[in-house]
């Protein structure tokens, strides 16, 4: 039985670990800020409950279980409502999405935009 | 397997800081603090298991409800003079706040 | 070997916030430096200073600087005055320091002194002596009591201070236009409101927790006034500062403050009454165990409200401050309109 | 011998960062951030000492014998706090020369500091 | 209740701080206060003489042995300086009503008083405790609590001041942690007296000499010694009048006590002036401080900073006393410690009753004072005089001690630098004789009164207590001689 759990919460942690990399490898990649917002948000959501779920199978008592369950239920619920106050906040001061149609125009709002 | 999660975490934290230190306008940073935030929450929680020290998830805990509050409270503060006047819909592009 | 990770992940963020010259993002490298060095402590076993290292350094402190930063502009001026005079004095410190170091026993050697003369009774005896697991607390609360007490005083002084220099005698006309910015702010931070109201309840529930819960796990006083005072902080932030001060006014901070000290030194009153030493818990009640349980609970309780009633005044002082400059900046703006 | 005393060099540089920071640069609040970049090196200095090899946490727990050293941590808990204290004192304070010295660069405050003094030295000759 | 008396003494105006914020009068916190100082200062007599008759008393904090618990360890050197902070405390509180009310805003009257009780406890705590980490704890308290009464300054250079002092009292602070640390590393204690004794088996590492390094670095810039004092003159002239009373009596008394503490007690005498040319490096400092602080005093417009210089040198004698390294060396640092604290105090007493009655201390205000403000301006004279050494006053029994210790280690040279700073003294002290009585009074001082008598009483106990320790100078030196010798004695 516990040869099957290892296993699963191997897969999840391993899963988790590679789409928070790749959250990582995103940040640094992409153009825009918010395409970076995109990758961002979607992996550490993500990538978080893979890996706290895989942990939560190898737990052994129930205080352990429980606070993994908190843990995990805190950051589902925080992790989209920074990225959307975050996304908010951006746009309400001027960090205009960098649209690909008209790059060339896009690029002298780019610097304009870009407060710093 | 844990070692090797710990292992992604901390490469993940380092492309973070990357990008914390080199990201062109603030909210890039205040991006790369939140997706830190999230992953020293992850860090320790694994470091609970690979110690061996499962009281360590209570930290991991207050961390990501400090990265919530300080995420906020810059956003809150980013945008100062939101207060001054009343804003308006076809807000254009600000001038340094 | 996570440890000279995390070390030079520091080292790098120290060296990346000399460089910058935009406040804010200094301010963000801090947050961040707190929280490695938090993280650094957690790889170090030290789990109650990861508990206060993250909740202050990373939290408090960043959300001060933010506010600070909002008034006093966030460009700083590039010319670095007199650098080579810090350099030779830093140079000179830091080779002494180097030097020092030669001598020292190894990382992580057992066979250091300080782990051979004092610490082996607190690790074998604590557990007859005070009967609680935590050593960090039995140590912080009962062997060394005293010097959690100059503690307990020195964050009295901070907001004392922080009290006296940032107090604003607030007069009621400013108090409604303040709401009528509310009433915009509203529906600007629609989600968010909705959220942290789902929130705010929980923090408070886990501020109690960690604060009774120092005897097993990581916690105690500070950690938990800390947390008690972050979700007061989140309030004030989203909710307006108004709204914020009508639910805890400045009078009640304070007395609250001077309470939680009132309340740690009568501890060490009742013990002295009990013919034992100050602040010497065995006393208290007919078993010493009992005793110690029941002195420990009550300091960290004074502890507890004395750090969060301080942290509440000292953000609502800033705030208070920052919302005067904003009030005073409009009136100008008006005046100078009109005429 | 290098592995036994890295984390301490690494330490002696941090606090030397911050130290060079207060020094050498005037804006204030940049001088707060190095004295808390400063103190923070000073506490992982503390901490690294308290570490024992194999040692887990200082919290009883049967079947584990060897501990890391309880006191360094309660000295730093007594340090973090005064830390906070300190550096919540010196943003007061910056707040407050920011109101009355419109500026919160060190040399612009003592330009005008040294003005001040000249006119009111001049003003007491010609009195 | 006798055996809790060094615990009393830093609890009673400890626990008196929140009860003065809940009072919330600032009639009634100021009676309070008067009472909690004036307790503590009866205290510290009863455990003077209880030190004299039986020796040292040991108390421990919480019921636990010393070297695991915090230990409180009061001897004839912490006695007699727990004497002198709250005494002077406790009169320069009685004026103290009076100064705040032209000075500082009236709701933070009470503010003033609650911090003025936390330095209190401050320095009294780190005078009595006998563990190391705790006098940091409590010098962070006094500092923070210095730090915002300085800022209380009605000018706005007072917050530049206390902006600076905070930069540099931290920096400070923290040396004295790093400090500490490596004791604590080499050593595995925080206990004073276990300190001492475990110290000299690990005296030859590099490790512990550092640390001596580093702890008297961070004593010196909180004791403003020569090279590290910038801070000192901008902070005690901007600072509201009593603060810079309090202060300018005990603040640098204390820090004094650490040095001596630290290199005699915990180091050991031998290790201290051994490792490093202490006794060189310091003898030059403190001559060079005596002079250039003199100097520098004589060019001040504002008679503030006058004397804000003039207590920079008059550390210098402290520290050339100490650095002599002999018994009678130290008796004359005790000595001028006790000496200087009744001078500064009344001197800035006085001058805290002259900006209450002409609003500021600017030399030209003191046209005329001579006569138009009797009592004060003879405070003042004689504080003077007693500054510059002048036989029947304290001043001269502690500049004769200080001369016959160097006499005994047959450095002339020294005795006559020593004499000639005294002369820098007369010039300094006499500016602003001359500008008192041989000037006639600005247009707009013309109808200056005297002091008020709240003023009044606290100067003139100051001045006869300066008189009366000039001529019986038997029970200042008697335990001036005891503290010495307890010291040598206790050092192999």
């Amino acid at each position: 039985m516990d040869i099957i759990i290892t296993i699963c919460s191997g897969f999840l942690l391993l899963v988790g670990s590679f789409l928070c990399i790749s959250g990582g490898i995103g940040l640094l990649r992409f153009p825009d800020f918010y395409t970076r917002m995109h990758a961002v948000g979607v992996t550490d959501t993500l990538g978080a409950g893979m890996i706290l779920v895989g942990l939560m199978m190898l737990s052994t008592d129930f205080l352990v279980f429980a606070k993994l369950v908190m843990v995990l239920l805190f950051t589902l619920l925080i992790g989209p409502t920074t990225s959307h106050v975050l996304a908010k906040a951006a746009f309400h001061n001027g960090v205009r999405p960098k649209d690909s149609n008209n790059l060339e125009q896009s690029k002298e709002k780019e610097n304009t935009s870009s407060i710093l | 397997m844990l070692i090797a999660a710990t292992l992604a975490i901390f490469v993940a934290m380092i492309l973070a800081i990357i990008r914390g230190i080199a990201g062109p306008t603030l909210y890039d940073r205040i991006l790369a603090v939140n997706m830190f935030g999230t992953k020293t929450v992850l860090l320790i929680s694994l470091l609970g298991f690979v110690m061996g020290r499962p009281e360590f998830l209570d930290i991991a805990l207050v961390y990501a409800l400090i990265n919530f509050i300080s995420v906020i409270g810059v956003l809150r503060y980013s945008d100062t003079n939101q207060f001054k006047h009343m804003p308006t819909e076809d807000k254009s592009i600000r001038k340094e706040p | 070997m996570i440890d000279i990770v995390l070390l030079s992940l520091l080292v790098v963020i120290a060296i990346a916030i000399i460089r910058m010259k935009d406040l804010f993002a200094v301010v963000m490298l801090t947050g961040i430096y707190g929280l490695l060095s938090a993280s650094f402590f957690v790889a170090m076993d030290a789990v109650d200073v990861a508990f206060t290292e993250a909740a202050v350094g990373a939290g408090i402190s960043t959300l001060l600087m933010l506010v600070v930063i909002t008034m006093t502009g966030r460009k700083e001026k590039s010319t670095r005055h007199k650098p080579l005079s810090a350099l030779f004095v830093v140079m000179l410190t830091g080779g002494l320091l180097i030097y020092g170091t030669l001598d020292m026993p190894y990382f992580g050697s057992a066979d250091a002194p300080i782990h051979k003369h004092t610490s082996p009774r607190y690790i074998n005896d604590s557990m007859e002596e005070i009967g609680i697991p935590n050593i960090v607390t039995s140590v912080l609360a009962s062997y060394r009591a005293f010097d959690t007490f100059g503690e307990v005083v020195v964050i009295f002084t901070a907001g004392i201070g922080v009290l006296t220099l940032l107090c604003v005698a607030r007069s009621q006309k400013n108090d409604e236009e303040i709401d009528s910015i509310n009433d915009s702010m509203h529906q600007q931070h629609l989600v968010i409101r909705i959220v942290a109201k789902m929130l705010i309840p929980f923090i408070f529930l886990f501020a109690l927790y960690v604060q009774f819960h120092g005897d097993f796990g990581p916690g105690g006083g500070f950690q938990a006034g800390v947390i008690f005072a972050s979700a007061i902080i989140l309030y004030a932030m989203l909710f307006g500062l108004s709204t914020a001060r009508k639910v805890i006014n400045q009078t009640f901070v304070q007395v609250i403050a001077a309470l939680g000290v009132l309340l740690y030194g009568s501890v060490g009153i009742v013990s002295l009454m009990n013919g034992g030493n100050f602040l010497d818990y065995n006393v208290l009640s007919s078993n010493p165990i009992a005793g110690q349980h029941l002195g420990i609970l009550l300091i960290e309780w004074g502890v507890g409200c004395t750090v969060a009633s301080v942290m509440v005044v000292i953000f609502f002082n800033f705030a208070g401050r920052r919302a005067f400059q904003q009030h005073k900046k409009q009136a100008q703006d008006k005046e100078s309109s009109a005429c | 011998m290098l592995i036994g005393l890295f984390n301490d060099w690494i330490v002696v540089v941090l606090m030397m960062i911050g130290l060079y920071i207060v020094i050498a640069h005037g804006n204030l609040i940049k001088k707060l951030i190095g004295l808390t970049i400063f103190q923070t090196s000073v506490f992982i200095f503390y901490i690294s000492m308290a570490k024992i090899d194999g040692g887990t946490a200082p919290i009883l727990a049967d079947g584990i014998t060897q501990y890391s050293n309880p006191l360094p941590h309660v000295l730093i808990l007594t340090a973090i706090v005064v830390g906070i204290a300190t550096t919540a004192l010196g943003l007061s304070l910056v707040v407050r020369i920011k109101e009355s010295y419109n500026s919160i660069e060190e040399e612009e405050i003592q330009q005008q500091d040294n003005d001040e003094q000249l006119s009111t030295n001049k003003a007491e000759e010609n009195a | 209740m006798i055996a809790h008396l060094p615990i009393l003494q830093v609890i009673i105006p400890l626990l008196a701080a929140p009860i003065c914020l809940l009072l919330n009068r600032s009639k009634l916190v100021w009676l309070f206060s008067l009472l909690a100082s004036g307790l503590a200062f009866s205290i510290s007599i009863l455990l003077l003489q209880q030190v004299m008759t039986s020796g040292v008393i040991s108390y421990e904090l919480g019921g636990w042995q010393a070297p695991w618990g915090i230990e409180y360890r009061i001897d004839n050197l912490n006695a007699f300086l727990l004497l002198i902070i709250s005494g002077i405390s406790t009169v320069v509180l009685f004026a103290a009503q009076t100064s705040i009310e032209k000075e500082i805003p009236k709701d933070k009257h009470v503010y003033f008083y609650v911090l003025y009780l936390l330095s209190l406890t401050g320095m009294l705590g780190i005078v009595a405790t006998g563990d190391a980490f705790n006098v940091f704890v409590f010098l962070e308290i006094s500092s923070l609590s210095a730090y915002a009464l300085i800022a209380m300054g009605n000018k706005r250079q007072a917050l530049w001041a206390s902006y600076q002092y905070l930069i540099m009292g931290t920096i400070g602070a923290t040396f004295i942690l790093i400090g500490i640390g490596l004791m604590y590393q080499m050593t595995g204690t925080l206990n004073m007296e276990d300190l001492s004794q475990r110290l000299p088996e690990v005296a030859q590492t590099r490790t512990v000499f550092v640390s001596f390094v580093f702890v008297i670095v961070g004593v010196c810039l909180k004791l403003a010694m020569f090279p590290l004092h910038l801070w000192l003159p901008n902070a005690y002239a901007y600072a509201p009048s009593i603060v810079t009373a309090f202060f300018a009596a005990t603040a640098t008394k204390v820090a004094v006590y650490l040095l001596i503490r630290f290199t005699f007690s915990v180091f050991g005498l031998s290790f201290s002036f051994t490792t490093i040319p202490l006794q060189t490096l310091f003898m030059a400092l403190g001559l060079f401080g005596i002079f250039v602080a003199s100097t520098t005093a004589i060019y001040q417009s504002n008679v503030k900073h006058l004397f804000a210089y003039s207590s920079i040198a008059q550390i210098g004698y402290m520290i050339v006393g100490f650095s002599l390294s002999t018994v009678t060396g130290l008796t004359a640092t005790l000595l001028h410690m006790f000496n200087h604290a009744l001078m500064k105090g009344a001197i800035f007493l006085a001058l805290a009753a002259v900006v209450y009655r002409v609003g500021n201390v600017e030399l030209k205000n003191f046209r005329g004072l001579g006569r138009q403000m009797p009592l004060t301006m003879a405070a003042i004279v004689i504080g003077g005089l007693s500054l510059i050494g002048v036989p029947l006053t304290v001043g001269f029994v502690s500049k004769w001690y200080l001369l016959t210790a160097l006499v005994e280690q047959g450095w002339w040279p020294i005795a006559v630098l020593i004499l000639l700073g005294s002369m820098l003294a007369v010039v300094y002290v006499w500016r602003v004789i001359e500008v008192a009585y041989f000037k006639e009074p600005l247009e707009q001082n013309v109808e200056v009164k005297e002091a008020p008598m709240s003023f009044l009483i606290p100067i003139w106990t100051l001045v006869i207590a300066n008189i009366y320790f000039g001529i019986d100078t038997r029970l200042s030196v008697q335990v001036a001689e005891a503290a010495a010798q307890s010291l040598f004695g206790v050092s192999p």
